[in-house]
């Protein structure tokens, strides 16, 4: 892990890395030199794409888009590398990284139904899991689930009650 | 190794070796028929104990799906420190996790091996857990119990499943140990025994609480408890001596000597060891150097009203810090040196040391309370004049003299105030080297730990003895059980169980107490009225005996034609209304005289309902 | 590029050859298959988002629910992420029980995949078989942990209770019985040649392109490659015990579903071992007070090796007594999402379950 | 076959028939399908109820809601509960379709199922076991023996009131009503001889 720290640090400016004490790496980039430490990464052997996870920082105004990658063959390493970007909240948009990982296609789908990032160039950025409108993507800090199951379905009432206007509890 | 991977084609006619199988037993359970226990571990309905149950909530709390409410029960006559609140369980919502059963304290909560209902209805589906002892009715015997019928409201007797187990219970039951001075050094001397918690155990002390809030129920003052614990768990003392100080005036004096009724009724005390809520007080005003700066606090504008307040025990004290607060110009007179009261002379350096007692009036004088000292009223300066001279008075004297036993020779026997007080503030006594103590109360424990103190540090290395007989055995012996380990752990000799008769007395010397053992302390009406086995005799060895029975009030300072027109209760004490105010016009009061719970906090309480009752009366005029 | 004969099929979520609450939308030509979208979504709770609003116990009755085949690597895979981000220990032995519950877990997981392909393919008798011995193994599970599908049984610190009384012996009394059957197991199925005409070269994929999909688990292994969490990054106990890690060449369903087989006698040994190495002594290094624990801020990521594939959860807190963010990397997610999609092309409408149940496919893990 | 169940037989054939074969819909709605298949398989064997899977909801009549309902979900819950013939019977399992069980604040299930669909019986627990489900049976059969299962002519009755609940949830739907929405009151007339 340290050697693949220091030829990051060779090659690419002005990013953090950190190697944890159980031997991760921790990789803060800025977001328009992802695609290209993901090329550098998958070609040192961290060719298995885990997860692409969004966190929604809703004090800093920002969404972290996180890339976990971690390799098929034993001989790169056996720690795992957590590639994290910051993207502005207000008008989420990133690119697609289907053409280095083509199993992100799913993540990056459901990153745009539950956290409404648009990915550009992504092929089919449609409904995943919801069948609902949501005026805020669901998983979003500012969302209250418990507000919204009160506001929608707490106010359907129970067909018996409709007749005989009682109400149950 | 490729060989190995090879795949095979397989065979056609293998397969029917497993018609073998036809003609052995087949693995079907006939159910209904043929029924299968759950196992003994089995998480289904929940069994509720009302007998055991404090409703303290905290199932209602941990519940990740809220289906458990706690429903107030009207039939439940709540024990002190107790709700008559009972968990209700949605099985509309249940997941069977059994975490409510993992942090129920007093382990009433668990799970039965029940788990048949079947409805139509879904308000069926909601519960008052109970359990067979509680409910005959719905937990039926084997033989009534039908699979058929079971149901919520039809279920098996003594189906135990899921229990709570104390070794993996979600709460801590111990508390984390507090550092004291061990007994062969601390009975040498008056260094204090209970050296506080550090930050570190005080943040994992508070990490304990619970959050139920039963203790401030039970507290007389309802201080916020839950609260200032919480302040502590997050590392901000500061935060927690606010909360404090909203209640409470004397932190440093309660955090040591207070009686923590609130310990009692802890939830986690049910089957573990209570929160120390004590000694995290004392941590708080420890924790804290400069109560002005941390608190912030300034009294309001002065009203113009003077208010004279005669004692500066703990109920004066709040009484003269919350009616400064609200901008009241406060005297309050005492006839010691210094502020505390009764806790000034009451208990021994080793349990609270005159710093601590310092620390609280010289904050609370610091807001402009005026303090008098070494006034004694009736004597340096007249009732009548401070009647006629202020708005509003304030009597929390105290009780301030001694009872005796009036058995043969009393006279020669120290009444224990005096013994206390001589020995804080007056010129020391010399005791003897065999002291016997009478009574069992926790003035009592005091005497009898000062005075071996006081013998150790007289006759350093030689043989000394500190004896106490009571009245009362060892199970309903007044003092707190944390007094009598202490001080059996010091090496007093205890007698329960055992009357005064005499005091023996040769050539004015004191030579021993003649005992007569108890038939019964109480009688049927449960008051109290002892009676003797006139037979039974014990002659105690002694050459000094102090008489720590109990204290009585002393108002000979008020003028007869006021004094006449006090109202007292039936059992001897002032009789208030709901504000503080006695039959007396402009005089409020509180403390000892006024409760039958002498200990500070409830003084403390009584000053707070004073303080808002002279506040009120103040402006109403 | 829609020609005349082209019809849009929906396959699910109400479908004989359905197995789970999940659905795909077919292009078809014929009896052919030109384009398949998985459309999940069915099982969509927002276990992420109400993982946020509970606190740090509270979730862990809920984490088993998301996948109710194998609840226990769910358990597992929170409790250790909570374990490392709160710095707490785990008792030797615990670890020890853990092992043999998720373990248990596999197997019971793998029989009820057998189960559902089994029944899948038309053999009925197999698929008693492999259900009723499930079962037993969930009558293990209700001795230990009290319920027989939602255990929630192992939790940071530790597991919730010890092993009752005669546990041992129960443990090993089932997997005899289990194992004495094995051999009719493969002459039932596994040696059948009925099953071999039925599942060889059904959902072929090969290694290079397993591995640019994303997958875990047997899809992966079935190609080759020995990839296995318990080997690579050993959690629990597994760096301790000795056992092999199955392998086949041809990527396809019969592969799979052989891959399994061999699983299941590893899973048997790996129990065996652990009962003889289980040392006595605690099991459960107490966590602080739920009411007011907080766990220090950061992010882990921990994976698992669930009898699907690689389990991960990614879990950051920021300090709260509640989680910041919970995001789980499920092993059905690309194998339902994306490789089903990928197999399904050119293949035909009678073979859509047939290569689903072969990848496991579990949809309330996908959907989450 | 003692004289009772005789004397049922001859009183009402068609009740009898419906109680002991009641067919289960396969369609794994939520969590709690996976009790279902040791419940139908050898160890439990539910055919000595009479209840089997059946491959469309066309063939069969009892309907088991399994556990939570998400609303892509209730859907198809709707969709394949109006395709079943009458009579028909639902069955809701396990906390979450009473009131929301684990999921009582997610936004994407639904928290009262018999908002939506008429439900005969509920069964508690998370999840139920199998012989839950099976004592559940024989308390459909007794339903259906008193005549209290009428879960399915409520919804003829009511459908109007159904129908507009699951439009508040989906919007317009997408599939024509099953019974005519104005003329409700014309089909309450006839319901008892269809019971």
């Amino acid at each position: 892990m340290d050697r693949l720290k220091k030829e990051i640090t060779l090659i690419f400016k002005h990013i953090g890395i950190t190697v944890t004490k159980d031997g991760r790496l921790v990789i803060n980039v800025k977001k328009e030199d992802v695609l290209n430490i993901l090329i550098f990464l998958k070609e040192k052997g961290y060719d298995h794409l885990s997860l692409i996870s969004c966190i929604d920082w809703i004090k800093e105004k920002e969404f972290e888009l996180v890339y976990i990658l971690t390799p098929y063959s034993e001989k790169a390493g056996k720690g795992h590398i957590i590639l994290k970007t910051r993207i502005s909240r207000e008008n989420p948009e990133f690119k697609t990284v289907i053409s280095i990982f083509k199993n992100a296609e799913p993540y990056e789908r459901e990153l745009h139904e539950l956290f409404g990032i648009k990915f550009k160039d992504h092929p089919r950025l449609t409904r995943l899991f919801l069948e609902r409108d949501y005026k805020i993507p669901p998983f979003r800090k500012d969302f209250d689930t418990r507000e919204y199951v009160k506001e929608v379905f707490e106010k359907i009432p129970f067909v018996e009650d409709i007749n005989e206007n009682r109400k149950r509890t | 190794m490729k060989n190995k991977l090879q795949v095979k084609k397989g065979s056609f006619l293998k397969p029917f070796k497993a018609i073998k199988y036809l003609f052995e037993k087949p693995v079907t359970l006939r159910y209904p028929f043929e029924q299968k226990e759950p196992s003994p571990r089995y998480r289904g309905f929940h069994l509720n104990d009302w007998d055991k149950c404090t409703g303290c909530g905290n199932c209602a709390d941990i519940c990740p799906n809220e289906a458990i409410t706690m429903v107030e029960i009207p039939e439940i006559k709540p024990k002190p420190g107790e709700k008559n609140e009972r968990p209700q369980i949605d099985y509309g919502r249940c997941c069977f996790c059994g975490l409510c059963v993992d942090i129920c304290p007093p382990g009433s909560l668990r799970l039965s091996r029940d788990y048949f209902h079947i409805h139509f209805d879904t308000e069926t589906f909601t519960l008052l857990a109970k359990d067979g002892k509680t409910d005959k009715e719905h937990f039926l015997c084997a033989e009534e119990y039908s699979i058929f019928q079971a149901s919520l409201t039809h279920r098996k007797k003594n189906n135990e499943g899921f229990t709570s187990d104390l070794k993996y219970s979600l709460f801590e039951p111990e508390r984390v140990p507090m550092p004291q001075v061990p007994p062969e050094k601390r009975k040498l001397s008056f260094i204090e025994q209970v050296l506080g918690y550090s930050d570190e155990e005080a943040k994992k002390e508070a990490l304990r609480c619970l959050e139920c809030k039963l203790c401030e129920d039970a507290c007389p003052a309802h201080l916020k408890i839950s609260d200032y614990i919480k302040a502590i768990y997050e590392g901000r003392p500061d935060e927690s001596l606010k909360k404090i100080f909203e209640d409470n005036p004397i932190p440093a004096i309660c955090g040591r000597i207070c009686m923590a009724h609130c310990e009692e009724v802890c939830s986690l005390g049910k089957r573990g060891e209570p929160v120390a809520i004590r000694w995290l007080k004392r941590y708080a005003s420890d924790a804290i150097k400069d109560y002005k700066r941390t608190l912030g606090l300034k009294p309001a504008r002065f009203t113009g009203k003077k208010v004279a307040v005669i004692g500066a025990g703990p109920g004066g004290l709040t009484v003269a810090y919350f009616l400064r607060l609200k901008g009241h110009a406060v005297t309050v007179f005492d006839s010691l040196p210094g502020g505390g009261g009764m806790m000034r002379i009451g208990p021994p350096l080793y349990r609270l040391p005159i710093e601590s007692i310092d620390k609280d009036v010289n904050y609370i004088a610091s807001l402009g309370v005026e303090f008098k000292f070494n006034i004694t009223v009736g004597k340096d300066i007249l009732f009548e004049d401070i009647y006629k001279k202020y708005d509003a008075i304030y009597l929390g004297i105290g009780t301030t003299v001694s009872r005796s036993t009036r058995v043969k020779n009393s006279d020669k026997a120290y009444p224990a105030l005096l013994f206390l007080r001589e020995n804080k503030i007056g010129k020391g006594i010399k005791v003897g080297r065999e002291v016997i103590v009478i009574g069992g109360g926790n003035v009592a424990m005091d005497v009898a730990r000062e005075a071996l103190r006081l013998q150790h540090i007289q006759y350093p290395g030689e043989k000394v003895v500190t004896k106490t007989v009571s009245l009362e055995d060892w199970d309903i012996m007044p003092a707190t059980k944390e007094e009598i380990e202490d001080a059996k752990a010091e090496g007093i000799e205890f007698n329960p169980g055992w009357g005064p008769k005499e005091i023996k007395v040769e050539d004015g010397e004191v030579k021993g107490l003649l005992c007569m053992k108890v038939r019964s302390v109480f009688d049927e009406q449960g008051r109290f009225n002892p009676t003797f086995y006139e037979d039974k005799q014990m002659f105690l060895e002694g050459d000094m005996v102090i008489e720590a029975i109990g204290q009585a009030p002393d108002f000979s300072f008020i003028p007869k034609e006021l004094f006449d027109r006090l109202e007292f209760t039936p059992r001897r004490k002032v009789k208030v209304d709901e504000n503080g105010k006695t039959s007396l016009p402009k005089v409020f009061a509180g403390g000892d005289i006024v409760n039958l719970n002498l200990d500070a906090v409830t003084a403390i309480a009584d000053g707070k309902r004073a303080a808002e009752g002279i506040d009120l009366y103040l402006r109403a005029n | 590029m829609r020609t005349e004969r082209e019809l849009e099929l929906y396959f699910g979520p109400q479908h004989l050859g359905m197995v789970g609450n999940f659905s795909i939308t077919l292009q078809v030509e014929g009896d052919k298959i030109v384009k398949a979208s998985a459309n999940p979504g069915y099982l969509h709770r927002g276990f992420e988002k109400l993982m946020e609003y509970r606190t740090w116990i509270q979730n862990f009755p809920m984490v088993c629910r998301i996948n109710v085949i194998e609840p226990d690597s769910m358990e597992m895979v929170y409790a250790m992420a909570v374990e490392k981000l709160a710095g707490i220990e785990v008792p030797e032995r615990a670890n020890y029980i853990r092992t043999i519950v998720l373990e248990l877990s596999r197997l019971a997981s793998h029989l009820f995949g057998c189960w559902a392909y089994a029944n899948m393919l038309g053999f009925d008798t197999v698929a008693q078989w492999a259900m009723y011995h499930r079962d037993l193994i969930l009558d293990l599970f209700e001795e230990l942990t009290g319920a027989r599908v939602y255990h929630i049984y192992i939790w940071p610190g530790g597991v919730r209770r010890d092993l009752p009384e005669g546990f041992k012996d129960k443990v090993l009394n089932t997997l005899h019985t289990i194992g004495s059957c094995i051999p009719d197991y493969d002459a039932a199925f596994f040696n059948n040649r009925l099953f071999y005409k039925r599942a060889k070269n059904i959902g072929k994929i090969t290694r290079e392109e397993a591995k640019k999909l994303g997958a875990t688990g047997q899809v992966l292994r079935a190609t080759g490659l020995k990839y296995d969490i318990r080997k690579i990054n050993p959690y629990a106990v597994y760096d301790k015990l000795d056992f092999e890690v199955p392998t086949r060449e041809d990527g396809d369903a019969y592969s799979r579903i052989w891959v399994v087989r061999d699983e299941m006698i590893q899973s048997v040994h790996i129990i065996m071992q652990c009962f003889e190495k289980m040392p006595k002594g605690e099991v459960y290094n107490r966590v602080p007070n739920p009411f007011k624990w907080k766990v220090p801020a950061g992010e882990t990521y921990v994976r698992v090796e669930s009898s699907r594939g690689e389990l991960g959860l990614y879990l950051v807190s920021n300090g709260e007594n509640k989680p910041y963010r919970v995001h789980f990397r499920t092993p059905s997610y690309p194998h339902g999402l994306i490789i089903l999609e990928k197999l399904l092309e050119n293949a035909s409408i009678a073979d859509v379950g047939n290569i689903m149940i072969s990848l496991y496919v579990v949809a309330p893990e996908i959907d989450r | 076959m003692d004289r009772t169940s005789i004397k049922k037989w001859l009183k009402a054939p068609d009740k009898m028939g419906q109680k002991y074969s009641l067919w289960a819909v396969y369609f794994c709605t939520g969590c709690g399908i996976i009790e279902v298949p040791p419940v139908i398989t050898s160890r439990w064997d539910a055919e000595r109820f009479g209840v089997i899977p059946a491959a469309t909801p066309r063939q069969a009549n009892l309907f088991l809601i399994t556990g939570y309902v998400s609303l892509k979900t209730l859907k198809a819950i709707i969709r394949t509960y109006e395709q079943m013939p009458e009579p028909k019977y639902t069955v809701g399992f396990g906390s979450c379709p009473i009131n929301g069980g684990m999921y009582w604040d997610s936004y994407n299930t639904i928290k009262h199922l018999d908002k939506y669909i008429p439900v005969d019986g509920w069964i508690a627990g998370c999840m139920p076991r199998p012989e839950a489900i099976f004592i559940a049976v024989t308390h459909l059969w007794t339903m259906i023996d008193k005549g209290m299962a009428k879960g399915y002519i409520k919804y003829r009755e009511k459908y109007k009131y159904y129908r507009q609940n699951q439009e508040k949830l989906f919007g317009k739907l997408e599939w024509p009503p099953l019974y005519p929405i104005d003329k409700n009151e014309e089909i309450q007339g006839k319901t008892d001889q269809d019971g």
